[in-house]
Parts: structure tokens; C-alpha cells; sequence
């Protein structure tokens, strides 16, 4: 009897298929005790002048699943990096090579990916959960392992004994929320009388944190309580009623795309939104309207077998990214990728095994001297608000010992006039 | 007999199996052990969930907010002693796991198949929910809880090797004092209940009770084991908690055979192994292969596929021996309750006291 | 603006779409006693072919397309798994399903890759302010399509004979087959209005967002909450669930806390399992013993 | 009705095999039925009747069942194994031993959902005019009719399809004697109108002999004797001769008449 319970399905009914399936897994482990590493999309050195041994960048993003569209540009970021240095001669000579594996956004498996990537020979890895770092800091440090990361956890960037290895692109929540208080202010200009900011956050745990973070507006006016949405929200437009049914003066988001265009909509379909409106994305965000050919351009680029006029197209968007203006949509979703890489690459430079905070620092002014464009971006919503996007790298300052950020890695200043209507060259 | 020298000789595979990855092979890098890890840690859920539908006939989708359960008391385990947060995560983690438990089984005195599926989902969605309020209201919302403090008192559990030592003889413990139950009289009586509730009532079996002890030992050991990830991922973060993990486990118990644990076990570590090399194996896949850069790219997604026809594969397959309307042909069946197909309404009127024909 | 009266309205609508998958799950476990997990991946599914064909087509066609494709898919998940699993204990079709929804999810993710696709918003410019409540002409474009749905079903289910044939199949599979019932097909019209619910639910939903997203399939659970309320056994139960469920809904985001949303919902869910689980319209039993 | 004449064969089912997965309940049933005919089967509980029966009906995909070997045709064609709806439109109809109807559709509906293609009301009239006191329910739930009421219902609907074979199982069961007897000779007076063939599986062997042209004993899936019943005179010993091959197993041997 019991012999039936436990002889008739799966396993034990497989007896024969199960000796296969152990061959199959003893022949998966040979394949990667043998060090066959993995060939990651988006390495292109065929390029005849790059010499040396190429710089592996560990990527552990999520690649699918519901948090991929967070992570995704980011690892396109590096990718046009890498596609755009090697056809610059590289890094000295030395081309960049990027290992994607696809963490699905869980922090066991992008704990298996660092070490997996570590293990192919990555000198660094760029780092899209900051949880997954979080949980890693010990293996990081024991093993001296240079991690960029977007997260936004102020303690990481002064270089402190905990975090020597790690080091994030993105303004931290209390250096950003003065900064966008001042914004709203400047945007409300005249008109500083009482009121409420209304206050909404994505339900991730960082732009929860950001919004905690976020201090009084003062001069008379308050925020409302937070609002954080969690992006299977069923319903935006009760958002909005709530929203509008503050009556708030001012409007400040951390959102993703899947919960900005429904707010937006929402919003627009409860009488609109004209007050001043500052909306905070993470580097995955980009102009809806934009994403399918940006996406198209960048999937051609990444199929091997390269053909010219894609690697051309490429090319151009590569350039773009490197010349982005404040008001060009697609590059800020490069530019995240961009810093992280640089920041790696001039990190793993200096470091050269035994790395140290200082090493990537004068690597991250390097990057400095190097790039153009990486700062804070607006996009337009489908209601014609304007959205200021922000991003700031921090370098590290030997004189004040301190970190400071690079000065022209900040614009948090466009013309209060330009909360209403389009800005020129706008699609709408 | 046969039974239990087969499953000791699993028992024995597995464990050699561990011993040589872990101790003997030092050529393995974390990474591999990292895995294996993984697999182990898998595999108590794998058997909680499995002696939960293969031999009560109970269900359940409550395993992520149990898992969630796990981690928190690792977390206040690590912020209270941590010298020995380890044991200390863990035995808090069994207490409130057994509430839970024995709370889900209330329900289940009540409620039967998907009905108590879906309660146990319900508990899970209330768990996150009160989590994330807790997380995100305090000063751990952005990385979550630290809980890299994983000490046994003077020894600290620090490297994979030394995790996977630990993880294989808790695992073997479970394993053994499972199987006894399992042979001893609450094992038959769980039997009785799956097979046939009303019959073992007849038999003097105390269904309350043991719908209860189920829910609550089971329980106990997903929470247990979320103690322990959370310890062995350093970490504890409500966003870690996705409840499409439990469509994981029972995709591992189906392959494993519903109600073997030793299967359960199997299939974990296979689970966990494959899932892992299925990245090398997609990005080498040759590249004129139609989707070949779609399968190279979007590995959660093959995954997700696989799993997929696992499931539904694996119980056709089984299909032959499941198929029964009649009750003459009940021996035959190896999975789960044999409720007749039509008789839901009769069970249904039952569960409702409207009395039955 | 009234804050009361719109959230009102935003819980109908959002109840619209809900009780729409809720209805085809219904039909689905009333035929053929399989209690199909997989109905938010079908969800997911129909609207990310509706998002493909949007993009070339206009939205009416490519709805109808989508809801076609979706309809397929169902019926072939019904001829490959589902109809070999018949008569076997009760749970394990459940756990086809949770495979069938898993293999739904993957492909989708695998094909379509994970970028949010932005919709068509249908009548984009067009909003009602009907006293204070402000209505949207996507809203009501979602609102009417649903309801046209919903009603065609139960009509079908109420006066056609193929109608009734379903209802007496779902009694008892055997009898209707002695009967001469075209048994088989019937279990392939279950699937079928199962697959063109779950499209239409989704893709309503997808147009008054805008945008497309994978959450969709986490979404599409709350329609469990629905059919336990209505009674699992009626379609019109699953409609008045679906349409409370909703209203439930609003009111947590507007008054409480957006992230409380599925909390509520199944805690609404497991009252009634509790204490009323035949929910509001569950069946009553016609049997004299 | 149709152009059945008396006695011609109407049905033959040849070395019947049916199996549940383990040993065959049916175990090479041969039987002829022909119009105007009436058939019992008798035998003791788990004697493969009811299987028998099924057997001929077929099974459907997902019932436990499956004939394994075995012929069954009607007036010359053979109908394929195991697809009732096939059965069906050869014509042959089934009135299940419990759950003959549809308890939560009304009388109507039953009526409705079992009727052929293309035909409704006129079904329902047939119908109801072969049991007219079930026009008086016919908007009651089914599931709400006395167990009389249901078996009237369950054969009224068989009848109205004009079958050219009926199989009728456990008439009697659960029934007051006063209406078996009445069932059975209203069941008997409509097959000789229709001139239709009709095999009974019945455990009231006595009831069924009233009304029966030849019984057949079974027992462990076969056949073991068969009797013809001629007028009630011969009839009794007859019947004692039938039941006595089947050993005391049977209860209604106790209710032999004493002639």
C-alpha cells in the first residue's frame, strides 16, 4: 500500500528518466567546472585595436519578470557603454566585456549570480538591488569586490569601514529631498501661502525610504500623508480622487512608468493637474512613447550576430547618450548604465586587485573628465507635465575627505515656466 | 520495508552527494556550493508541502507568508542575541510558525481543497501586508533587516561550506523524524483522512486533531526554514517574499512524487541545480536557434516555462494510476484526496451542514 | 470634486472587469469542476496580444482579435492538459492549473519580453463630469463592454439550449452523456468563454491604465475574492462579487491605504469562507432525500 | 411509430466485455432484444447488471470504465465502443439506476436539455402525454419530485426520444410497491404500443417477471441461465427454476409464489 502511495508519481515513477536527469546535471556541472563562462550579449571587441584582457562587469539584473522593466535599461546602459568604449580603443586598450545573468529581481539568486560572475572572471559588479547588495556586504568586502549600485542608501556613500567596496550613482534620499523642496518652492514662486504638497511613492522600499525622508516644505505649506502605490494597484483613478480630494498646490512622485501613465490618466480624467509637479524615476524610467524604439534599436544591437546597420544605429544612439541634453528623453536611461560602467571601469583600473574607496573615487573624477550629460532629466507625462527626472554622482573629495557631488552632474533648475504646456521638440 | 531501505538509500544519496560537493570536492567554487545551499533550503518547504498534500490531503498556498514568519523572527533573533541568533531565530521562528499553523488548520477543519487554498492565500496576503507596514515604517525600509549574525554560540556559520554542513544533517533529522512519523500511527491516520474523511472519522480518528498537528508540525518547518535562508542570504526584506514561490515548491514536490519525501529532497537540490546551470546552457545555445537571443536574455522566464509543463507533464504522466470515479478503485490512487469527481456537491453540502443524501 | 461619489464610481468601474473574469471562471468550474488559477495568466495573455495587435490595428478589431487568439489558447490548454485530468481527485486539476498559469507567464515573458507596452486609450478625449463624478471615456467604453458581455453570457446560459445542455453537464457529466449531449463540446465552450472573459477583463482594465504591464496576472487574482463572494456557483453572483469586490476596492485606496488593497479583498474572502461558504449565491442543493 | 415490426431483432450485443482496471464486471454478455420485446436481467448485487447495461450504452472519456472486447449493433449496424452520444443516435437510451435526472434543472428543462437536435416543445408534449401528473410539475425543480415523480420523469424522457432499445436500471429501486407494479406495466403497455425493445436489470425479479417475455440470470459477469416467461401460469416455476440456478442470493426468493 504504502509502496503505491509513494511508488506511483514523479520521481519514483521515473525511476529510469531519473538516471537521466542525473546524468544531465552531472554533465551541467562539468560544463562549468570546465570554466565554460557564459557569452554575454553586448560584448563587441572584435575590434582590431583592443588589445588586452578584457575588463569583465559583473550584471545581475533582473532580465524578466515584473521587475525587469526597473533593471533593463540599466543593463542596456552598460551595454551601449561597453559597445561605445570599445569602439573608443576601450580602457587603454583593454575591452570591456559585460556578464548579464538574469537575478529576477530575488536576492538568492542575485546572490548565485555575483558569485557566478565573480567566479567567470568579472572584476566588478554593477548592481540593481540594493537589498541583494545589502545582504552581500561581507562577501564583498572579504573578497575586495568594486560594486556599483543605483540604490539609494545615503549610508553607502561616504566610504565608511562596512562600505569600502560599494559605491552608488544615484543621490541619496536626504541629500534629494532639500534639493526638491527648494524646487518646489522656486516653482511655486509667488504664491508661497499655506497649503499641502501632496506625496506620492512607488511601494518599493527605497522610494518609501525617499519619501520618509522627504523634510517639511515649510514657509506655510505641509505635505499630505504619503501615498505609495504598489504597482499591481487595480485601481489609479481612486488614487487620484484621493489626490485631488486633498486639493494639494504641489505634487511630488517617485513612480514607475506602469503607475505614472494610469496616475497620469487618472488625473487627467478627473478635471487635470496644473500645479507644479516634481516626479523623481528610477534609471529604468523612460518616456513611454519613446521605449518601443529605443527598446527595437537596442535588441538589434544585442543579437551576435551584429549586422552594420543596426551596429550604425547603435553607434548613433551610443553618441547620443554620450552628448545627452537636459531635455533629450532617451539618454538619462542610458546615462544610469553609463555611470555605473564608468564608475567600474575606472574603479577596477585603479584598483587592480586590491581595491580600495580612494582608487574608485579618483576613478569616479576621471569619469568626470570623461562624460558629459549625466544629470537630471525631464520628461514629459501624456498630460504634458513636465517630470524632472534626477541623478547625481557623488565623487570622493581628498581634501574634505569627504563625499561630495560632481558639480555638473546636477540640474535641478529648469524655468518654473515650463510646468505647463510642452517643451519644444516635445512629441506629445 | 522496501519502502523505507529505498528511501534510506535516497537518504544515503543525497547525503553523499552533499558530502562530495561540500567536503571532498574543494575545486567547487561558492558559487556551486551557493546552490546546493539554495536546493537544501528549498527542500524543507519542498517536505512540508508535500506531506501536506501527498499523505493529509490537506492544501496549502500559505508557504511565502510562513517563509515571511521565518524571516522576521531571524531578523528580531539577530537584533536581540546575537551570539546566539541562529537557534534562538529559529525557535522563534517554530513557535510562531506553529500559530500559524494551527490556525490554518482551524481553517481547514472547515474548509477543504482550493477553499483552503485560498484561505492560506488570504493569510499570506494579510503576513505580507502587516510586514511591509512594519518595514516600511521603520528605519530598514530601503535594505531591509540585517541578519548576517548566523552564530551557534561561540561558532559562527560563515561560508557556504560550513552552510552546507548545517543544512544537511538539520535536513537529514527532518527527513528521518518525518518518515517515522510518517510510518507511525499519525502517518496511517493522515493517510485515512486523505483517502477518506468520513471513514476515518468512522475509525475513531480524531480528524480535528490531526488536520491540526499537520498544519501546525509543517508550518513549523517552512517557518523554520525561512529562518534559516534568511540568515543564509544575510537579509531580510519583505520584497523577497513574491508569492509566485509557491507555485515553485509545488512544481519540486510534483517532480519529487506527492507524498515522498525523499523525492521532495531529490528534487529540490535538482531543482535548484538546474535552475542554476539553465543560464549557461541558454546563452550557448547556438545562435541561428529561432529565440535563441529571447531564451539567452529572459532566463526567469524559460524557467517559468519549464516549470510550467513540468507540472502539467508530470501529472499526466501519473494520470494512469489517478483516474477513478469508483470508490473499489480507490487503492489505485497515488495522489492526493480521491474525492470523487461528481460527489463535490455532497462533500460541498456537508461542509455547508445542509446534510447529506 | 465629490471624493464619496467618485469613489463610488471608480469601484463600479473597476468591479466591471473584475466581474467579467469573474464570470468566465464561473462558467468554467460550473461545466467542468476545474478550479482554474490560471485565469489571470489568460488575463495577462489576451492583453499582451492585445497590446501587439493595438499597435497595428484599430482598438475594436484588435480586442476582438485578441479576445479570439486568447479564446484558442484556452481551448488547446483544455485539449492538451486539462480534459486528460477528468475525474481525477479534485485537487490535482487545481495544480494543473497553477502549471498551466506558470507555462502562461513564461511564455509571455519570453515572447514579449518584460517592457511595459503602452495601449490606445480608447474616446482618449472625451470625459463626463455627471454632477460631481467624473467619468472618462475610456471608463465608460470599458464599462459598457463588459456589460455587453456579461449579459450576452448569461443570456446564453439562461435561454439557449446549449445553454441548458452546460447546465445539466455541469450536474452530471455521465447522465448528460447518456442523455446524448454533445459533452465534449461543451467542456470546449467552457474553456472558450473562460479564455475570451479573462481577454476581455484584461484588456479593459489595460485601456483606462494606458499601459500594459506583467502585473497584470498579480492583478487578476483579486477575482478570487469575487467569485468566493458570489457563490462560485452562480454567474450572477460572480457579477454582484466582482462589482463589491471592486467597490471594496476604492474605498481602501481612497480612504486607507493603496497597498492594503489584496489585504482587504481577501480578508473579505476569508470571512466568507468562514462563515457563509456558499457565498451570497451559492446553490441550493434541489435534492429530497 | 417507425417501421419497427414486431419481432424482428432490434439489438445484439455480442461477447460484451467490461472493465474497471482490474478484473472484467462483464465477462462476455450476448444478448438479442428484439422489438416489442422485454428483457430482465436478474442477479445479486456486484453481479455486473448495472455494468452490463453501461457496457452497451458505452463509456464516456473520464468515466472509470471501458468495454474491452464485444459487439454491440442496432437493427444491423454496429456502434462504435465507448461513445454514448454514439449509442445515443443509434437509439439507445439509458435510465440510470440514481441520479436519472437533473435535480437542479426544472421538469421542462430536463425535458429540453435532452432532447434531440431541432426538436423542443414537441418533445416536452410527447413527453408529458406518456406520464401526463407530470405536467402538473413541470416547473418544479427536478430534485424536488418524489422518487416516483423522478423515475416517471427519467423514463418519459427516454420514451419521448423514441428509442429503438431502452435500458431501464433498478426501476423498482426505492419505490412503493403500488407504483413499481403501476411503472412497470405503464413501461410495459408503451414498449408494445412504440414497439420498442426493452432490457430491465432488476433485483425485484418478481415485479419484472409480471411484465417479462424472457429473463436472464447473471452472475459474476456472465450468464449462467435464461428462461422464457410465458403467460403467468408458467411463469412461477419458471422463475423459481431461473433464480434457484442463481442459489439463495437473492432476497426475492422469499417472495416466490407458492403455486
Amino acid at each position: 500500500m504504502e509502496i503505491q502511495i509513494t511508488g506511483n508519481t514523479g520521481l519514483f515513477r521515473w525511476r529510469r528518466c531519473l538516471h537521466g536527469l542525473a546524468v544531465l546535471s552531472a554533465l551541467l556541472i562539468a560544463t562549468t567546472a570546465c570554466g565554460t563562462s557564459s557569452n554575454p550579449s553586448g560584448t563587441n571587441s572584435a575590434n582590431g585595436t583592443l588589445t588586452g584582457s578584457a575588463y569583465k562587469i559583473g550584471v545581475p539584473c533582473a532580465l524578466s519578470g515584473p521587475d525587469a522593466n526597473q533593471d533593463l535599461p540599466i543593463v542596456h546602459g552598460m551595454e551601449t557603454y561597453a559597445y561605445y568604449a570599445n569602439h573608443h580603443g576601450g580602457i587603454n586598450g583593454h575591452p570591456v566585456q559585460i556578464l548579464t545573468d538574469d537575478s529576477q529581481a530575488d536576492v538568492a539568486t542575485e546572490s548565485a549570480d555575483y558569485k557566478k560572475e565573480l567566479s567567470e572572471g568579472a572584476l566588478a559588479i554593477a548592481s540593481c538591488n540594493s537589498s541583494a547588495v545589502a545582504a552581500n556586504v561581507s562577501y564583498f568586502n572579504s573578497n575586495k569586490v568594486p560594486v556599483v549600485s543605483t540604490s539609494t542608501v545615503s549610508s553607502w556613500y561616504a566610504p565608511g569601514a562596512n562600505y569600502s567596496y560599494i559605491f552608488s550613482v544615484s543621490p541619496s534620499n536626504e541629500e534629494l529631498a532639500p534639493l526638491m523642496v527648494a524646487y518646489i518652492k522656486k516653482a511655486l514662486g509667488a504664491n508661497q501661502g499655506g497649503g499641502k504638497v501632496a506625496r506620492l511613492v512607488d511601494s518599493i522600499a527605497s522610494a518609501v525610504a525617499l519619501a520618509q525622508s522627504w523634510s517639511q516644505v515649510g514657509s506655510g505649506l505641509s505635505f499630505s500623508s504619503t501615498q505609495s502605490i504598489p504597482s499591481t494597484q487595480t485601481d489609479y483613478s481612486s488614487t487620484a480622487t484621493s489626490v485631488l480630494g486633498q486639493h494639494p498646490i504641489a505634487m511630488m512622485t517617485a513612480l514607475t512608468p506602469v503607475q505614472q501613465a494610469p496616475f497620469d490618466l487618472a488625473l487627467q480624467n478627473q478635471g487635470g493637474w496644473t500645479q507644479p509637479w516634481i516626479g523623481i524615476f528610477s534609471a529604468g524610467d523612460t518616456d513611454l512613447k519613446d521605449a518601443p524604439s529605443t527598446y527595437a534599436a537596442l535588441r538589434y544591437w544585442e543579437t551576435p550576430t551584429e549586422s552594420a546597420p543596426s551596429a550604425k544605429a547603435l553607434y548613433a544612439l551610443a553618441l547620443k547618450a554620450g552628448y545627452a541634453s537636459s531635455t533629450d528623453l532617451e539618454s538619462f536611461w542610458f546615462s544610469a548604465g553609463w555611470v555605473e560602467a564608468g564608475a567600474i571601469i575606472t574603479a577596477m583600473e585603479s584598483c587592480k586587485g586590491t581595491c580600495t574607496s580612494q582608487g574608485v573615487d579618483t576613478g569616479l573624477e576621471n569619469l568626470n573628465s570623461n562624460f558629459l550629460g549625466i544629470t537630471a532629466q525631464s520628461r514629459t507625462t501624456p498630460t504634458n507635465h513636465i517630470i524632472l527626472n534626477s541623478a547625481r554622482v557623488y565623487a570622493w573629495d581628498s581634501s574634505t575627505s569627504s563625499a561630495q557631488p560632481l558639480s555638473n552632474f546636477i540640474n535641478l533648475d529648469p524655468a518654473p515656466t515650463s510646468y505647463t504646456g510642452k517643451i519644444a521638440g516635445q512629441a506629445s | 520495508m522496501t519502502v523505507s531501505r529505498r528511501g534510506l538509500k535516497w537518504v544515503l544519496c543525497v547525503l553523499g552527494l552533499t558530502a562530495v560537493v561540500g567536503v571532498c570536492d574543494l575545486s567547487l567554487s561558492s558559487y556551486w556550493l551557493y546552490t546546493v545551499n539554495t536546493g537544501l533550503l528549498l527542500a524543507f518547504g519542498a517536505i512540508a508541502l508535500t506531506v501536506l498534500v501527498g499523505r493529509v490531503g490537506l492544501t496549502s498556498m500559505a508557504h511565502v507568508a510562513l517563509l515571511a514568519v521565518g524571516g522576521a523572527s531571524a531578523a528580531v533573533a539577530a537584533a536581540l542575541v546575537s551570539s546566539w541568533a541562529l537557534p534562538f531565530g529559529s525557535l522563534i521562528a517554530a513557535i510562531a510558525g506553529t500559530i500559524a499553523g494551527a490556525v490554518a488548520g482551524l481553517a481547514a477543519l472547515r474548509l477543504s481543497h482550493f477553499y483552503l487554498a485560498l484561505s492560506s492565500l488570504a493569510l499570506s496576503y494579510v503576513v505580507l501586508y502587516i510586514f511591509q507596514r512594519v518595514q516600511f515604517n521603520s528605519s530598514h525600509s530601503e535594505t531591509g533587516y540585517s541578519a548576517s549574525a548566523s552564530n551557534i554560540g561561540p561558532w559562527a556559520i560563515t561560508g557556504e561550506r560550513a552552510w552546507l554542513i548545517l543544512l544537511a544533517v538539520l535536513l537529514v533529522i527532518v527527513v528521518v523524524l518525518t518518515r517515522n512519523v510518517l510510518k507511525g500511527y499519525t502517518g496511517r491516520a493522515w493517510m485515512g483522512l486523505r483517502d477518506r474523511e468520513i471513514v476515518a472519522r468512522a475509525q475513531g480518528i480524531n480528524v480535528a486533531r490531526e488536520k491540526i498537528i499537520a498544519f501546525a508540525a509543517t508550518s513549523a518547518i517552512v517557518s523554520v526554514s525561512g529562518t534559516l535562508s534568511a540568515f543564509h542570504t544575510g537579509t531580510v526584506s519583505v520584497d523577497q517574499y513574491d508569492l509566485s514561490m509557491v507555485f515553485q515548491y509545488y512544481a519540486i514536490i510534483i517532480l519529487g512524487g506527492l507524498g515522498s519525501v525523499v523525492g521532495a529532497v531529490v528534487a529540490s537540490v535538482l531543482f535548484s541545480v538546474v535552475q542554476a546551470e539553465l543560464g549557461n546552457v541558454l546563452t550557448s545555445l547556438p545562435t541561428s536557434m529561432p529565440l535563441s537571443n529571447e531564451l539567452s536574455l529572459r532566463e526567469g522566464s524559460v524557467i517559468d516555462v519549464l516549470m510550467g509543463l513540468l507540472i502539467v507533464g508530470v501529472l499526466l504522466f501519473s494520470r494512469g494510476r489517478s483516474r477513478s470515479f469508483v470508490p473499489w478503485a480507490r487503492t489505485k490512487i497515488s495522489v492526493v484526496s480521491t474525492q470523487r469527481f461528481r460527489s463535490y456537491r455532497n462533500a460541498g453540502r456537508c461542509r455547508r451542514g445542509i446534510g447529506s443524501t | 470634486m465629490n471624493v464619496f461619489l467618485n469613489t463610488i464610481f471608480n469601484g463600479i468601474i473597476a468591479g466591471s472587469w473584475l466581474a467579467a473574469t469573474a464570470v468566465g471562471f464561473v462558467v468554467l468550474w460550473k461545466s467542468t469542476k476545474v478550479f482554474n488559477f490560471a485565469q489571470s495568466y489568460f488575463m495577462l495573455l489576451g492583453t499582451y496580444l492585445f497590446a501587439t495587435l493595438d499597435a497595428k490595428y484599430a482598438w475594436p478589431l484588435a480586442l476582438i482579435a485578441a479576445a479570439g487568439i486568447t479564446v484558442i489558447i484556452a481551448v488547446l490548454c483544455h485539449w492538451l492538459f486539462m480534459r486528460n485530468l477528468v475525474g481525477a481527485s479534485l485537487f490535482i486539476p487545481v495544480i494543473a492549473t497553477f502549471g498551466i498559469g506558470t507555462l502562461l507567464e513564461g511564455a509571455v515573458g519570453l515572447f514579449w519580453g518584460p517592457d511595459d507596452r503602452q495601449v490606445s486609450v480608447p474616446l482618449y478625449n472625451i470625459h463626463y463630469r455627471v454632477g460631481d463624478v467624473h467619468i472618462s471615456g475610456a471608463q465608460l467604453s470599458g464599462l459598457c463592454i463588459t456589460a455587453v458581455w456579461i449579459v450576452v453570457v448569461i443570456l446564453f446560459l439562461r435561454k439557449s439550449k446549449v445553454g441548458l445542455q452546460m447546465r445539466a453537464t455541469a450536474e452530471n457529466h455521465s447522465l448528460a452523456g447518456l442523455a446524448g449531449m454533445p459533452v465534449r463540446s461543451i467542456l470546449v465552450l467552457a474553456w472558450a468563454i473562460a479564455g475570451a472573459s479573462a481577454a476581455i477583463a484584461g484588456i479593459t482594465y489595460t485601456q483606462q491604465q494606458g499601459i500594459e504591464s506583467f502585473d497584470l496576472a498579480n492583478v487578476g487574482l483579486l477575482a478570487f475574492p469575487a467569485i468566493i463572494m458570489g457563490g462560485l456557483e452562480s454567474v450572477e453572483g460572480a457579477v454582484l462579487g466582482g462589482l463589491a469586490i471592486g467597490l471594496v476596492d476604492a474605498f481602501v485606496i481612497t480612504y486607507w491605504d493603496p497597498n492594503a488593497q489584496f489585504a482587504a479583498g481577501y480578508l473579505v474572502l476569508f470571512l466568507f469562507l468562514l462563515l457563509k461558504p456558499q457565498g451570497l449565491f451559492g446553490e441550493r442543493v434541489y435534492d429530497r432525500v | 411509430m417507425t417501421g419497427r415490426t414486431r419481432g424482428r431483432v432490434v439489438v445484439r450485443v455480442e461477447d460484451l466485455h467490461v472493465s474497471y482496471g482490474g478484473a472484467d464486471a462483464v465477462a462476455g454478455l450476448t444478448v438479442e432484444v428484439s422489438a416489442g420485446e422485454v428483457v430482465t436481467i436478474v442477479g445479486i448485487n456486484g453481479a455486473g447488471k448495472t455494468s452490463a447495461l453501461r457496457g452497451i450504452v458505452g463509456f464516456a472519456r473520464g468515466e472509470p470504465g471501458r468495454v474491452t472486447r464485444g459487439v454491440v449493433s442496432v437493427s444491423g449496424r454496429r456502434i462504435p465502443p465507448n461513445s454514448p452520444q454514439a449509442s445515443v443516435r443509434a437509439g439507445i437510451r439509458m435510465v440510470p439506476e440514481r441520479d436519472k435526472v437533473f435535480s437542479s434543472l426544472t421538469v421542462e428543462e430536463n425535458f429540453l436539455a435532452s432532447s434531440p437536435k431541432r426538436e423542443g416543445r414537441g418533445f416536452i408534449s410527447r413527453g408529458l402525454e406518456l406520464f401526463p401528473e407530470l405536467g402538473r410539475r413541470r416547473r418544479a425543480k427536478a430534485g424536488l419530485l418524489s422518487g416516483g415523480e423522478k423515475q416517471m420523469l427519467a423514463v418519459a424522457i427516454a420514451l419521448a426520444a423514441d428509442p429503438d432499445l431502452l435500458l431501464v436500471d433498478e426501476l423498482s429501486l426505492g419505490l412503493a410497491p403500488a407504483i413499481v407494479t403501476r411503472l412497470m406495466k405503464d413501461l410495459r403497455d408503451r414498449c408494445l404500443e412504440l414497439n420498442l425493445a426493452l432490457l430491465l436489470v432488476e433485483q425485484n425479479a418478481v415485479a419484472a417477471a409480471a411484465i417479462s417475455d424472457r429473463m436472464l440470470a447473471m452472475q459474476q459477469g456472465s450468464i449462467i441461465a435464461e428462461e422464457q416467461l410465458g403467460p403467468t401460469k408458467a411463469a412461477g416455476p419458471a422463475l423459481h427454476r431461473l433464480l434457484s440456478q442463481l442459489g439463495g442470493g437473492v432476497q426475492d426468493g422469499a417472495q416466490l409464489p407458492s403455486n
